[in-house]
């Protein structure tokens, strides 16, 4: 978590997204969604502001800022 | 890659967890194990023990000296390994039925005897592992599959109970309050003498089904509309305050703890 | 050992297949057969997938549980890839036509059926699925009359959805036909 | 009222049974696999007029139904393994204080917390012998649906009676099982009530009077102020630290059981007339051994079923009869050989013993208890 | 003649009772009795229950249905009393070991139900019938024949603990204040819902000769000189508070009645 | 230090044998006629750098005990009957999670709170079957003083040996009377110490490696992060409900005893060799039956003791022998027949089996027995 | 106790009581006293006031106000 | 059973007997003889009688009880009044003088002792009548040797009160030669 926010982007780990759609609706920015398997994905990563809100709220580890790789 | 609080803290390969989607239970152990992090703590030196129920299978995935007891008995049992080794960090998972139901009278005496334990009761409201009977902490009136025609108990307030009991740390928070509950817990944990904080949990499965509380997301929307911190609370016009549930640290206050005291009682014999 | 249906239904949690199980019983009782059911119950019930065990029998039946099914539904890839693979040698298994089938699957005999997009399209609720199924399983089976089975249906699903039940029966035993 | 057909899991079955009765508490806490008997009990009992209480644990749970039984209420309470082993100390005040209660125990996996959802039979020593000091113990085992209603029509009569706590200890495997049952008329039903005190009575509460084989029980709030104490007491009720008191209390508790056997042991047998060979089983697990014995008869082969349905009292007269005339007798149990221990101990070397279980959370299949069976032959 | 009080209400042929020389428990089985005279509760539907201890010796002399359990179960054999039968005023007897250690469970959920049980608390700060073990009220610092060394525990308030846990009525008196102890007493019976008095109790066998309290009439003093009422004491200056306990009616609220609500749904079910 | 003449009771003789032992943590709830361990444990531990608590009730008392020995500190708790009932839960955890653990029972009369200060023998069955489920049991009872310290050491020893708690079952008898005792010097006593991995080993907390009885137990805090739970678990430690990693695991938690019945197995003969009778009694009991074979040998008659040490796993296999020499076998006990039972079935009709006790809280007395004993001469 | 003041007198049971001294430590007229064998005696009846303190606190019945006979 | 002497020793809680009977015990063992002790315990043990029991012998003492006693001491008139009446034909009952004897007791030797009146008086302290007790039955009997009595007393007794107890050791002796 030493990374600053810039080197950050957020990650799905869509095998352990269960879709409970809790980080989606308290996404302060609204740039998650649903896929066609109902889990998680990114709608909009440009206008991410990387609050970590969804990964913090996510029941499942499955979404979380890491390292662009 | 992967998550890294996961990777550093959890058993990977015990994850994904058990809990059904939505469960507020995960949002809880990830709090934990942040705060950890934060405090630096070696993971040698700290020991998770919970009791018996969905929450009380969160020790199972997180990676420290590990140990889920019997049901109601984590604090007990938590108790030993502390006054053993006094070294080590311990942190108590437990249920709202765990540690408030069966497991109550541990809880009070834990707290009376400002053991320097950390626990943090996962409270949905009700007894999820056994399919959604009422619990000590169910609300007056709710359902559950034994309490067809609404529970005619009174709840605990568990953290007022702890606070009556003799605990000096003491506070409450929500699944949806995550950066508060992340601050209070690495509170609690810093803390010298028993702490607790309730973490107010959801399980949409059997407390939302049973009581048309709606969906998930409509599960973590009431927390957020109704929980408000007692010291906003105090400052609120009466009308506002109606229907709200007050959240915050209730209690934070100095005390000797006991295994140094015991301490004390061994130095003393040695002179 | 004669005339025993050993049947499995398995899915997810909030399909029903529970009470379908009940209900094909039942049917069985109507038709003075006998029946017992069971379930598949704790944490691995939890989230992933369900499952229920239907013998029916017109002897006695003394030992309760399906060891060997010989006939097994699954309607979730989950439940699919946990509990299909049990089958005996000339046993039926069928599965919802979204599941992709596992290699090297041996049964008699092994369908491939539209049984969710027929609830959803054709009557337009999903959540009557199980009832679908039931429509082929005794298309398929005979095992009960369609006097009982329909008697029993109408007997455990809500009121108000009595019609809809009985459509999803129809469409299972239409397409128990193409089968 | 007519018969009902129903179609049930014993655990519904046990709830039938109960209201039929004259069940009018519970009290208890959730445990899995008993939870379903609760959880019916929470929906009937206020139905009609009766009480159903969550405590807070099982100790609680086994107590307040005590304190109810003392005001005339049948009561009950049911649970599984861990909440059995925590309910003993308040079983032994029931069994000392005769105070009649039925406790259901839905056997799952154990030891500890062990295999919460599957079947076992592994709590039938415990039954007997959970809780401290020496004590009379009622326990029955149904190996049905059907049964498990009559099963507990009968504890409740047992209970009743002979003013003790009677144990059903049922498993998993027939709790969860659903199948048809015939529910008889109420009319149909044999009911035992304890006796009561007549007013006016030089009453003594723990007096056996003539003609009675317990004392009268008179009910809290009618007029008798009795003492009821976990405490060796005399004929008063009152605590007596007199040897002979205790030993004169303790010797008529014990005789409970000894000097009612044949009221109480209670078995099912199939084929044994002529059998060489006989296969022991009861509860769940004898389902396996009605399947395989049928198969085994079907071969040719002379086996018969013998089925404990009191597991305690143990049918030991007739079971060492029986052991005279059989060349071999197979136990089987979902546990690692309890009620073998006391077969052997009552057929007192007549034949071999053997046993065939398993205890790791599986049901015994037919198949595999008859190639167990012909490991002898 | 006979002390007409003792002819009305105990079993004249147990006594004398098995109470050492200056017990207090006998001054508080007395108050009981007094308080039930002056309501003029019918005998037969007066149920008293205990648990195991010296004060749970209690209900043998009294002449009510009574009921000696076992160690810490008295609420809870009470509980199942009472809802079977709401007819009868059931009174507990229970020592602060009893209620407060191995009983402390059944204590906070009967007193959060508020069933309507009334429970006195024979608290003598010591475990009297197993020959002077420290109790969860033992003072800090205070002995007993398992702290040597002197207790590190810190003592329960029994009255906060049961309005911690939400008891609707809780005092707290001392044997030497005997007419208070009648007046909170016979409020505590009539009072609809949980109700606890904590009557501080001397056991001078053990507590008093371990912890060198003196004699009997020496610990007595104690009492009266340290106890005051929490309602005077608020008005005292501070040095003379100083080393002072607090006594008095600390809550009495009126609020739903377990049994009551019970009623309620089956009345409800009939329709 | 030299060896120590005291005269001590058993209670205390308890205590100087645990602390010989290792133990450095005791936690617990007063019950009599335990709670002179309790006090001492108070009293020695802290000056020895050891803990004592007291706990909020017996199942706390036991809990804290495990959480305690899981740090490494070999960890003890004793109680009496009723609370040993509320133990039971805790044990079967014990055992299922191979916690090394001293559980002393000083029993007293029974059931219910019975006859708190009297002596009795009516917890044997109950340390053998008192928690749900199967599982291994190794039970201890000592009738002297100094027994009770030996077989107190003994305790310890097995415990971290076979890392399983053991039961010491003692009596209101040898732990109140005050006898002599020699106390060796530290260095005559043998103590066994748990096997503990090695760092950096790739530690599976439930496998057993080669070479060992049992798996190597970590102290927490010591680096290896591993998981304990009361559910059926792999070699990992982690809960599986596999049924075959539910079979292996009992399995071998079972042939702790049956595959060591060699070191585990303990009695004390008394003439067998040329008895044509035998009296069988342990415990504060067998004083008694001392006492009876000391005369009736003087008579002339040809009797001899058999004294079971290890009341559990019990001497089968020698008792068994016995009963093939012998005309007749007099079980006396303090309960109704408990060990008696056990006798029974392992004798298999090879001789008669009587037998002589009393559960009324008196002693027997050597003339009462040589009475009994006399009736089938 | 609907007997009025004057009638009552206060009575001691001497085998009941164990001696432990509170009625006569509390008396507020210092009117009881030790007796020989360590029991509770009315050392001066007249001066009682018949307040009943000693009958409240004692442990063991042994002392109470009743009629005159 | 030759030289078994089986001794009750009962008063009130606060008599010191139990010790008494520890000590005498303990000299026994000085004496490299065998020695049991027992006492009562419980609610009985509350307030009333207290009894502690000592069966000295050359021989090894199997049965751990006394049944019949040869010898008792009783201190007050309610340890009397229960504990006296069991005694052996030929064995001896020691009473405070204070004590009232019950009518019908049967002994070979009966003896009425100011114990408590010479500990008061004649040492001035009435806490040490255990040990002029001590010295009077050791006198009487002889059962262990004065040295190891005296050994035992003092590593028994609290600090500075030796001399009392040597004292008082001395005038029971002297009160044994007088019976
Ligand atoms: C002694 C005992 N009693 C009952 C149970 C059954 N049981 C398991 S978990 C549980 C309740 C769990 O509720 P809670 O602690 O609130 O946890 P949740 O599942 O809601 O997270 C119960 C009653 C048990 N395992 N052991
Ligand atoms: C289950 C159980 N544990 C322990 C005991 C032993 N015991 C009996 S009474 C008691 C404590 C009594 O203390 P308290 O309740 O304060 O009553 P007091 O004797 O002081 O009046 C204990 C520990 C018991 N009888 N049962
Ligand atoms: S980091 Fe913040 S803004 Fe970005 S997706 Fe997560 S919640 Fe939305
Ligand atoms: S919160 Fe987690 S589990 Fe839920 S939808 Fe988002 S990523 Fe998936
Ligand atoms: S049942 Fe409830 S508490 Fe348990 S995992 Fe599911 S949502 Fe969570
Ligand atoms: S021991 Fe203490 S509490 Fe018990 S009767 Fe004696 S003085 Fe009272
Ligand atoms: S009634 Fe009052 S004045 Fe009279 S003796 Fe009693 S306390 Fe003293
Ligand atoms: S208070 Fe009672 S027992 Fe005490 S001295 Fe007075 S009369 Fe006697
Ligand atoms: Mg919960
Ligand atoms: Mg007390």
């Amino acid at each position: 978590m030493a990374d600053s926010r810039e080197n950050l982007t957020i990650h799905i780990k869509e095998d352990w997204c269960k879709g409970c759609g809790i980080c989606i609706a308290f996404c302060p920015k609204q740039v998650l969604g649903f896929n066609e398997n109902g889990k998680v994905t990114m709608l909009d990563r440009e206008n991410c502001i990387k609050c970590g809100m969804c990964q913090m709220r996510c029941p499942d580890f499955a979404i979380f800022l890491g390292g662009k790789e | 890659m992967n998550h890294p609080l996961v990777e550093n803290y959890f058993r990977m390969d015990k994850l994904p967890h058990i809990w059904c989607p939505g469960c507020g239970h995960g949002i809880i152990m990830a709090s934990i194990a942040r705060a950890i992090e934060k405090l630096g703590l070696d993971k040698d030196k700290v020991c998770v023990v919970s009791g018996i129920g969905c929450s009380s299978r969160a020790p199972g995935y997180m990676d420290f000296n590990t140990l889920h007891t019997t049901h109601g008995r984590a604090l007990a049992f938590a108790t030993g390994v502390k006054l053993a080794n006094p070294e080590l960090e311990v942190i108590v998972i437990s249920g709202d039925g765990d540690l408030s139901a069966i497991g109550g009278n541990h809880l009070i005496h834990a707290a009376r005897r400002n053991i320097g334990l950390t626990t943090i009761c996962f409270n949905n409201n009700i007894y999820g592992m056994t399919g959604g009977q009422y619990s000590p902490t169910t609300p007056t009136h709710e359902k559950g599959t034994t309490a067809p025609y609404g529970n005619i108990d009174k709840p605990f307030d568990i953290t007022q109970l702890a606070i009556g009991a003799g605990a000096t740390y003491a506070a409450k928070t929500t699944v949806y309050h995550v950066n508060q509950m992340d601050k209070f817990i690495e509170a609690a944990i810093k803390h010298k003498g028993f702490s607790l904080v309730e973490a107010i949990s959801i399980c949409p499965t059997y407390y939302g089904r049973k009581n048309k509380k709606g969906s998930v997301v409509d599960m973590m929307t009431f927390l957020k509309d109704s929980f408000v911190d007692h010291k906003v609370a105090e400052k609120l016009p009466a009308d506002k305050k109606e229907g709200k549930f007050l959240m915050g640290e209730f209690i934070n206050k100095s005390e000797p703890e006991y295994t140094e005291l015991y301490d004390g009682i061994i130095e003393s014999l040695k002179k | 050992m004669s005339k025993q249906l050993e049947l499995r239904l398995s899915g997810s949690g909030g399909q029903g297949l529970i009470t379908a199980g009940i209900i094909l019983a039942e049917a069985a009782l109507k038709d003075d057969k006998n029946a017992i059911q069971t379930q598949s119950y704790g944490p691995e019930a939890r989230g992933g997938a369900s499952k229920a065990e239907v013998i029916i029998s017109d002897d006695v039946i003394d030992f309760p549980k399906v060891t060997l099914p010989n006939m097994t539904l699954a309607l979730t890839q989950i439940a699919s890839d946990k509990y299909i693979m049990d089958i005996s040698e000339e046993g039926t298994v069928i599965v919802d036509d979204s599941i992709v089938l596992p290699e090297g699957i041996k049964a008699g005999k092994i369908l491939s059926v539209p049984i969710i997009k027929t609830a959803k399209n054709d009557i337009g609720k999903e959540i009557v699925a199980n009832i679908v199924a039931l429509g082929l399983i005794v298309g398929l089976t005979g095992i009960v009359t369609r006097e009982s089975l329909e008697a029993s249906i109408l007997s455990r699903v809500p009121r108000g959805t009595e019609e809809l039940n009985k459509m999803a029966l129809q469409k299972g035993y239409e397409l128990a036909k193409l089968y | 009222m007519a018969r009902q057909v129903k179609f049930l899991q014993g655990n519904e079955a046990c709830i039938e049974g109960a209201l039929m009765a004259g069940m009018r508490f519970y009290s208890g806490y959730p445990i899995t696999p008993s939870t379903e008997i609760a959880e019916l009990s929470a929906e009937r009992l206020p139905r009609i007029g009766g009480k159903f209480i969550q405590m807070e644990d099982e100790i609680a749970g086994i107590a307040a139904a005590i304190g109810a039984s003392l005001t005339g209420l049948k009561s009950m309470t049911a649970t599984s393994g861990p909440g059995f082993s925590l309910k003993q100390e308040n079983i032994g005040y029931a069994a000392l204080t005769e105070i009649p209660l039925v406790i259901v125990n839905v056997q799952r996996g154990g030891p500890s917390t062990g295999l919460p959802t599957a079947p076992s039979q592994g709590d039938v020593m415990q039954a007997m012998w959970g809780t401290h000091g020496d004590h009379p113990v009622i326990c029955l085992t149904p190996d049905s649906v059907k049964e498990t209603f009559d099963l507990t029509v009968r504890a409740f009569n047992l209970a009743e009676k002979y003013r003790t706590p009677v144990i059903l200890l049922t498993d998993e495997i027939t709790g969860h099982m659903r199948e048809k049952i015939e529910i008889p008329d109420q009319s149909e039903i044999e009911i035992y009530n304890r006796i009561k005190p007549e007013m006016g009575d030089e009453y003594k509460a723990y007096k056996v009077y003539e003609g009675d084989i317990v004392p009268k029980m008179a009910n809290f709030g009618e007029g008798f102020r009795y003492h009821v104490t976990g405490l060796m007491h005399d004929e008063t009720g009152f605590p007596s630290n007199s040897t002979s008191n205790a030993g004169i209390l303790m010797d008529r508790l014990m005789a409970k059981i000894t000097d009612h056997l044949d009221d109480l042991v209670d078995y099912e047998e199939i084929g044994i007339e002529d059998a060489e060979y006989v296969i022991v089983a009861y509860g769940g697990n004898a389902r396996t051994a009605k399947s395989a014995v049928k198969k085994l008869r079907a071969e040719g082969i002379k086996v018969g079923l013998f089925r404990p349905i009191s597991l305690w009292p143990f049918a030991e007269a007739r079971m060492n009869e029986i052991s005279k005339n059989v060349k071999d007798i197979l136990v089987t149990e979902l546990n690692y050989g309890q009620l073998k221990l006391e077969v052997e101990r009552v057929v007192r070397g007549n034949c071999p013993v053997r046993f065939f279980g398993k205890a790791n959370g599986e049901v015994l299949t037919p198949e595999q208890l008859i190639l167990s069976f012909k490991e002898v032959l």
